[in-house]
């Protein structure tokens, strides 16, 4: 058969993992008891993704022979169908959306793995990998689409997926807000991504006569060689239509200045920051963005917003991760500051490397997440870096993988994070660009934050594996309070509430069966999963293969990943193919690997380990302690992100609410029905006054119907007269 | 059958007995008080309605509009003379009842003692 | 040309077998509640299976009306019984059939009065589906208001605390709507006598004298007059700001059924009367009031959303909530662009399926709580783990999450919108489109509010404690509509195929000079695939499901508006910014 | 007046010109009379026999019109059976007394008397005077005849026959359950 008609098993092959999970899960989980059960659902939940990942190899394989430069597109059934616009739900098999589609896959299936594992005590084990599974193939459905509605399906998809796993354990009301901010967030770009999907529309139905089409406007095969000729001429066109589409990438990507819901999304369990809020769904606005950049490439000020805010988030983001302590935080920041990267690599239009940083920090960072997860389970749940220290001895493993990743992010030579970061600011410093003097700066501020990377990245793993001390031996119970996932003890049914709805609510009787009885009810009652808190007396323990096992695989890539990418699988060449053809001469060019550049960085690099390894090798610096009060005010109004998210949401929140509260209670219950409400009134008045004539007496009723026929036959035999006589 | 015929005085006298009679009618159905005259009046009215049919279908069957239909064969008349009887006899049997009814209720059947209908 | 009389057919059996059902039930013992239900289940089961029959027998293909049924009635005034069913209604037929359905299935759980409340389910059943097939405007009318007396009764007899304010609002906002309208239709057969001497309430004839503008030939200042007696009624109904305040009461007070119908079928009359009536008939004045009412739209868009974010009471916001979802099928229907009257007319159905779901969906909750009120609630996902999943689907189908079918109405309504509104098209200009796409935002942002108060958090009222979760026939209840949102999300083509003609002859009808319009009368132009009007050969209307062969066009599709003018694209941007009066 | 006489009376034989006028003046005297009786009479009993004459007349009216059927008719259905409930009624509630019902001579009256008269007044100049060349018989001999009657009724006026019918009935129905004891 066709190899390229699997790239629709590769999305589909998940989904029946996701239905199955939903379907049967619990069926399965109740019916073999929690242990098999757990391992069989599991075992069903990474199936699908290791299957898609082997497909997609094959696919890859057959687009290599077809050459890289080949494009492909998949229809598996029209969607809708109409005269005026037909969308397909179509598959694009390129070198870009197969790039995606294998990382998608390949870091999906490992961290499904780890989650087997990590998720092995919770109660809603086969929700979460129905959702984990749905992500994936949303996830698929993004990167594969070829048109943009279909593209979009995916856009929102993975914005659900993300909701439901934020507010995964959803008896934390914390958690639940937290997923409500990072979906409105997203909505909120993907009101311009929409925006910009119909301006796109718009200009391209204006410039191309009916006849060349079949209604199919928004194929990506469709839109992208017109538009280079459509808007050639008219910049400003093409800068809406891109700035629009940014408005999406940074919801979705979380970039200045709606990034601030991902901090937040960190109440996720850990596997879901790894796979969703690192590897993956973060990436999806470069990905837009690379595979829309014809429009960047047309439009210099698109490109120079696109750098400028790369650059200013990347910077930002990590100034903020110094007055991080809790690991995922800062896991978090350094997420946001390596996507900003990544978006000074398309502002400077040299989208193969944002790619190619999509890919390495793919690797390291679900790396990282999934050892911080491994130390947070070692750590019984706690997250806080100033209880750790010293913990390379308990979790060997954990630890050196773990370093790895952080001297690949640190851009360390020859780890994946340094050659990825290297072409990134190469092409930045060495940007033809029109938009140039600005991507320039961008890579100048990049290679600062390159330092800062470093830095803090020594921070976080001094802090957790090395320096000395251990520092939870010194803690009472009382300290351990975040990472505190409510595990369901509210849910635990205590003696007393018992006793407090013995009853059935608003009376006795329930005639319909709603209510549980008193047997039933103590039946269900679960025993409350007591949740130790870390104390001094914890001995941390490293964790199951089951998940150790992707740590190594995840480290592996990041050490040859990169090296790999680019002079093995040569990916610029690669990934070049859907974007050179499009671009103008000389936007892109090969960026000198210059010395001076490559020791800029390694320097840059050093430095930044450096001033990490002097402040934290000792341990936990004084003003770093539990007392914040003590700590330097910089690092605590870094720590509260200076503010903006504070700003956002209350101004938002409560602003909004006062608008809609006054607009309620003051224009619709006030003015329109008081109207309304008036006009009844005057109704009334004017009734009691005609109520006197009902005196209730037939006769006067008669009378008054008599003297109304005689009225009526009057005014009759006027106007009739004045026609000129009845007949 | 010119026998017939020549029994007739001319449609307008018919008509203004007619109307006389449903004026009489109507002055007794708003002043007397008794329900059960108010009764007779009713049917005194209804008479006389049921004359000036009659009449028109005899003398003019095509003022009574039905132009489809040609005017000798017009039955409309004598037809709606036979409901309006009926709906007279249905009427009073009822209103009778409903009579004998209040009076039990409430031994008198004045009307103007009856103001249920008001509001 | 005068219609020979064809008698009764499928879609007065269709009409009529719920006031049949309604009269059997009146025939029951009043103590026999089991009997009531069955008859009222039965019968609406049947008349579903009748309007399936009748989108059996139903041919997309054309825009023309068909099954017409013509039985002569009040030949002086040319008031007539007169039925048909177009792509504008089919689907609104089915939808009613369906909601009405569910809704009396869902009924066991009243208890008192169970045989007034069957039979003013199935009269109510009976009325709407007259609204959606009549093809005289007097019948329309009289459907119209006599749906308003079951619906009245429903909500004031079986209602909530202050059902009695509420169902009298809700009657007199719409009575005092619709009232406009019958000035209205008697000014069109007015008219129509005017021009051919005739009277006549049947708005094919008078269709047919617009399209070839004879009707307002004399009359043309009365148009725009006219033209508001009609939509002011059908503002009351859609509702549209800021005639909408009838709604929340009537939604929150009515029980569970009434809800369901109330969002799912009442409200469609408004839209529908818009395509029925003020599309076609107002040719001349329609362009100058397509600001004012997509103006309406957009208000109601964002009031509806930002007024339901604050709701303390379910089903409160769920009805604010239905007031920016008809403001998404308003904007589409009068951005008067194939995409976007698709989109409207396709989320008139959307929104009857998602609403009617959600309201039944906090009809299983209240019959469990009896209250409404989100403090009662909290920490539910726990104690009804499916519940809380059906909610959730439904509640996305709600937001417009792409693959259910919310999105598809709500994106091809915004893209027509935008389309126009960027084309300037009858004054319009970017920021409705752009202010429009903002309401997406917010209903996030309320009904994820609501799912959160309702299901996140710790289960903190110990009243919850012992609910059990849904019963089987309570899931296959909402299943049913689950399986209509993700089959309207992922084959729309099912649904849009069947209206697109007809929806292009309406916006034909509404923009194109006299002479190029389509005519309801004249058998003997079609709109073809592509959306062209088109000549055919002579057909009858039995004929009309063969596919005719098409002949020259008449007048093109205009699929896509073009940019205004190369200077607009950089004002784009700025546009949005400030919105120009 | 004479001339709105030529107009009726010209197509009549001369000869024949007093009889039908005299027969018509008398019994529309007595039904004039008897009509003002029923309203005039204090007693009930008294307004129920001008009643009963006043039908006679008219039944005799019916048959100068040629309308036989319906003239028996009359005299059956009125004159025999309402008027005997009638009278039956006001035996049973005995309120035949004179003065059981004082009437009281209340403006009412005056404002019914007048416009009874203005009703009157409008009925005979708007509707009756123009039709005063209208003096000879259109419709067809037998249009009263009971063959003709029944024809009409049982063909074209089917539907409300039935209907009457079901009045009645239900008229029945009602009577008994209001004249029932327990209600």
């Amino acid at each position: 058969m066709d190899p390229f008609a699997l790239i629709w098993w590769i999305v589909l092959l998940p989904l029946g993992g996701a239905l199955v999970q939903a379907l049967f899960g619990g069926a399965v989980v109740r019916g073999l008891g929690p242990q098999n059960g757990k391992k069989v659902m599991g075992f069903l939940a990474v199936l699908p993704v290791a299957l898609s990942f082997l497909l997609g190899v094959a696919v890859l394989q057959a687009h290599l022979e077809a050459g890289a430069g080949t494009e492909r597109t998949v229809v598996l059934a029209p969607w809708i169908d109409l005269a005026a616009l037909k969308v397909d739900f179509a598959a694009r098999v390129d070198s870009l959306s197969l790039l995606m589609v294998l990382v998608v896959t390949g870091v999906g299936a490992l961290i499904h793995l780890y989650a087997t594992g990590y998720m092995a005590e919770d109660r809603d084990y086969t929700r979460f990998f129905t959702y984990m599974n749905l992500f994936v193939v949303c996830m698929l459905v993004l990167v594969t689409a070829d048109n943009l509605p279909l593209l979009f399906v995916g856009w929102e998809g993975v914005g659900l997926c993300s909701y439901l796993l934020i507010g995964f354990w959803y008896r934390d009301l914390a958690n639940a807000k937290a997923a409500n901010k990072a979906f409105i967030v997203n909505r909120i770009g993907d009101w311009g991504f929409m925006l910009g999907m119909f301006l796109i529309l718009v200009c391209i139905a204006a410039s191309v006569p009916e006849a060349q089409t079949d209604g199919r406007w928004l194929d990506f095969g469709f839109i992208l060689p017109r538009a280079a000729t459509y808007l050639a001429d008219r910049p400003e066109v093409a800068t809406a239509i891109a700035l629009l589409l940014f408005v999406g990438a940074c919801g979705k990507s979380a970039q200045f200045p709606l990034y601030f819901w991902l901090p937040d999304a960190m109440a996720g369990p850990t596997p879901v920051s790894a796979l969703i809020h690192a590897a993956t769904m973060v990436t999806a606005g470069v990905y837009l963005v690379s595979r829309m950049h014809i429009f960047y490439v047309l439009s210099p000020v698109a490109s120079a917003v696109v750098a400028a805010a790369g650059a200013f988030t990347a910077l930002f983001a990590a100034l903020v991760a110094f007055g991080q302590t809790d690991i995922k935080k800062v896991l978090a920041y350094s997420t946001v500051s390596q996507l900003g990267f990544m978006f000074i690599a398309c502002g400077a239009g040299v989208y193969w490397a944002g790619m190619f940083h999509v890919a390495t920090h793919a690797f390291f960072k679900a790396l990282l997440f999934l050892g911080s997860g491994a130390v947070i389970y070692a750590m019984a749940h706690n997250q806080d870096l100033r209880n750790y220290g010293n913990l390379r001895k308990y979790l060997p493993i954990t630890c050196w993988t773990m370093f790895l990743g952080y001297l690949a992010i640190a851009g360390v030579p020859p780890l994946a994070g340094f050659y990825s970061k290297e072409a990134i600011l190469g092409g930045a410093l060495a940007s033809r660009h029109a938009a140039a003097s600005v991507a320039v700066w961008a890579g100048w501020i990049g290679l600062v934050t390159a330092a800062l990377t470093a830095a803090y990245m020594t921070r976080l793993t001094v802090l957790t594996f090395f320096s000395g001390e251990e520092r939870w031996r010194r803690l009472q119970p009382a300290h351990a309070h975040d990472g505190h996932h409510g595990h369901g003890t509210e849910m635990a049914v205590h003696p007393e509430d018992h006793s407090h709805s013995a009853h059935a609510p608003h009376g006795h009787e329930d005639p319909h069966g709603f209510f549980y009885t008193d047997e039933e009810l103590a039946a269900r009652a679960e025993p409350e999963e007591h949740h130790h808190e870390l104390d001094a007396s914890h001995e941390p323990k490293e964790a199951p293969p089951s998940m150790t096992f992707p740590l190594v695989v995840l480290a592996l890539l990041s050490v040859v990943g990169g090296w790999g990418l680019q002079h093995w699988a040569g990916l610029q060449e690669f990934l070049q193919y859907p974007g050179v053809q499009l671009l103008p001469k000389g936007t892109i060019q090969e960026h000198p690997h210059g010395v001076p550049l490559m020791a800029l960085s390694i320097g840059a690099a050093a430095l930044g380990i450096l001033y990490g390894w002097i402040v934290y090798r000792r341990g936990l610096p004084a003003k770093e302690g539990f007392d914040e009060s003590a700590w330097h005010p910089f690092r605590r109004w870094a720590g509260r992100q200076f503010g903006y998210d504070d700003l956002v949401v209350h101004t938002g929140v409560q602003g909004g609410d006062l608008v809609a509260k006054s607009l309620w209670k003051g224009f619709d219950a006030g003015v329109i029905d008081g109207i309304a409400n008036g006009l009844g009134v005057l109704a009334c008045g004017l009734g009691r006054g005609l109520k006197a004539i009902q005196t209730g007496f037939v006769r006067s009723y008669a009378l008054l119907m008599l003297a109304g026929a005689v009225a009526l036959l009057a005014y009759m035999v006027a106007v009739l007269t004045r026609i000129g006589g009845g007949n | 059958m010119g026998e017939v015929r020549s029994l007739m005085a001319p449609l307008w006298m018919y008509l203004a007995l007619g109307a006389f009679l449903f004026a009489t009618g109507v002055v007794g159905v708003v002043s007397r008080r008794n329900p059960i005259v108010i009764f007779m009046c009713i049917e005194l009215m209804l008479n006389s309605v049921n004359l000036t049919f009659l009449s028109l279908a005899r003398f003019a069957p095509w003022l009574p509009v039905a132009h489809e239909l040609e005017p000798k064969a017009w039955m409309g008349g004598p037809a709606a003379v036979i409901f309006v009887m009926a709906v007279a006899a249905a009427e009073v049997a009822v209103g009778l009842g409903i009579i004998m009814a209040i009076f039990r209720l409430r031994d008198e059947v004045d009307v103007d003692e009856m103001n249920l209908l008001r509001g | 040309m005068v219609d020979q009389p064809t008698g009764f057919g499928v879609l007065s059996l269709l009409v009529f077998l719920p006031l049949l059902g309604a009269l059997l039930t009146l025939a029951t013992p009043r103590e026999a509640a089991g009997l009531h239900r069955t008859f009222a289940i039965g019968t609406t089961v049947a008349t579903f299976l009748v309007s399936l029959w009748v989108l059996a027998g139903f041919h997309g293909g054309t825009y023309h009306f068909q099954m017409v049924e013509f039985v002569p009635w009040l030949p002086q005034a040319g008031i007539h019984y007169r039925l048909g069913v177009d792509g504008i209604s089919i689907w609104l037929i089915l939808l009613t059939t369906l909601l009405t359905t569910l809704s009396a299935w869902f009924s066991v759980y009243v208890r008192e009065r169970t045989k007034a409340y069957m039979v003013f389910l199935l009269l109510l059943e009976t009325a709407m589906l007259g609204v959606f097939v009549s093809l005289d405007m007097i019948l329309f009318y009289t459907f119209f208001e006599a749906s308003l007396i079951p619906m009245y009764f429903l909500i004031s007899i079986w209602g909530g605390e202050k059902r009695a304010y509420a169902s009298l609002k809700f009657f007199l906002f719409t009575f005092a709507g619709s009232i406009f309208m019958l000035v209205g239709m008697v000014a069109l057969a007015k008219l129509h006598q005017q021009a051919t001497g005739a009277w006549s309430f049947s708005i094919l004839d008078i269709q047919s004298e617009v399209a070839s503008g004879r009707l307002w030939a004399g009359a043309l200042q009365t148009q725009a007059v006219v033209f508001w007696a009609f939509a002011v009624a059908f503002l009351v109904k859609c509702p549209a700001f800021p005639l909408h305040t009838w709604l929340p009461d009537a939604h929150t007070e009515a029980p569970t059924a009434g809800s369901i119908i109330l969002a799912g079928v009442l409200l469609k009359m408004g839209t529908y009367g818009f395509l029925r009536f003020c599309l076609p008939l107002f040719p001349d004045v329609i362009a100058n009031q397509v600001p004012i009412l997509c103006a309406l739209a957009v208000i109601g868009i964002l009031y509806g959303a930002a007024v339901s974010a604050v709701q303390p009471d379910v089903k409160r916001l769920i009805a604010y909530s239905s007031v920016a979802h008809m403001g998404f099928v308003l904007l589409g229907i009068f951005s008067l662009t194939p995409t976007g009257m698709v989109g409207g007319a396709y989320q008139q159905l959307n929104h009857g399926i998602s609403t009617g779901a959600l309201f039944l969906l906090v009809g299983l909750i209240y019959e469990r709580r009896h209250t409404r009120l989100f403090r009662d609630y909290g920490g539910l996902k726990a104690q009804m783990p499916v519940y809380a999943a059906l909610f959730l689907i439904i509640m996305l189908s709600s937001v417009g999450l792409p693959g259910t079918n919310g999105f598809v109405g709500e994106f091809l309504s915004l893209m027509g919108s935008f389309e126009a509104s960027f084309a300037r098209r009858f004054g319009l200009n970017p920021a409705y489109a752009v202010l429009a796409a903002a309401g997406v935002i917010l209903a996030a942002v309320y009904l994820l509010w609501m799912f959160q108060k309702m299901f996140y958090g710790p289960l903190t009222n110990p009243e919850n404690r012992r609910l059990k979760d849904l019963k089987p026939w309570e899931v296959a209840l909402v299943m049913v509509f689950v399986v209509f949102v993700f089959w309207g999300g992922l084959r729309p083509a099912t649904f849009t195929k069947p209206m697109e003609a007809s929806l292009h002859a309406a916006r034909m009808m509404a923009l194109n000079p006299a002479g190029q319009r389509p005519d309801w009368r004249n058998l003997e132009t079609e709109i073809d695939p592509k959306g062209n009007l088109v000549r055919v050969e002579p057909r009858t209307r039995e004929a009309l499901v063969v596919p005719p062969a098409y002949g020259e066009v008449i007048a093109p599709a205009e699929k896509h508006y073009p940019l205004a003018g190369r200077e607009q694209a950089p004002n784009d941007e700025t546009a949005k910014e400030q919105p120009r009066a | 007046m004479e001339g709105i006489w030529g107009a009726g009376v010209a197509q009549l034989a001369p000869t024949q010109v007093g009889g039908p006028m005299l027969l018509f003046a008398v019994l529309a005297a007595v039904a004039v009379a008897s009509g003002v009786g029923v309203v005039a009479f204090n007693s009930p009993v008294r307004s129920a026999l001008c009643l009963i004459a006043n039908f006679l007349s008219l039944a005799l009216l019916y048959f100068t019109l040629g309308a036989e059927m319906l003239g028996i008719i009359q005299v059956v259905v009125y004159t025999g059976a309402i008027m005997v409930l009638f009278l039956f009624v006001l035996m049973l509630l005995n309120l035949a007394a004179p003065g059981a019902l004082r009437e009281s001579r209340d403006l009412r009256r005056l404002g019914a008397g007048a416009l009874a008269a203005a009703l009157f007044v409008l009925v005979v100049v708007q509707a009756v005077l123009p039709l005063q060349e209208a003096a000879s018989p259109q419709a067809a001999d037998y249009y009263g005849t009971p063959m003709a009657l029944g024809r009409a009724l049982f063909t074209e006026y089917v539907w409300p026959f039935e209907l009457a019918s079901v009045l009645l009935l239900v008229g029945i129905v009602g009577s008994i359950l209001l004249a029932k004891r327990r209600v």
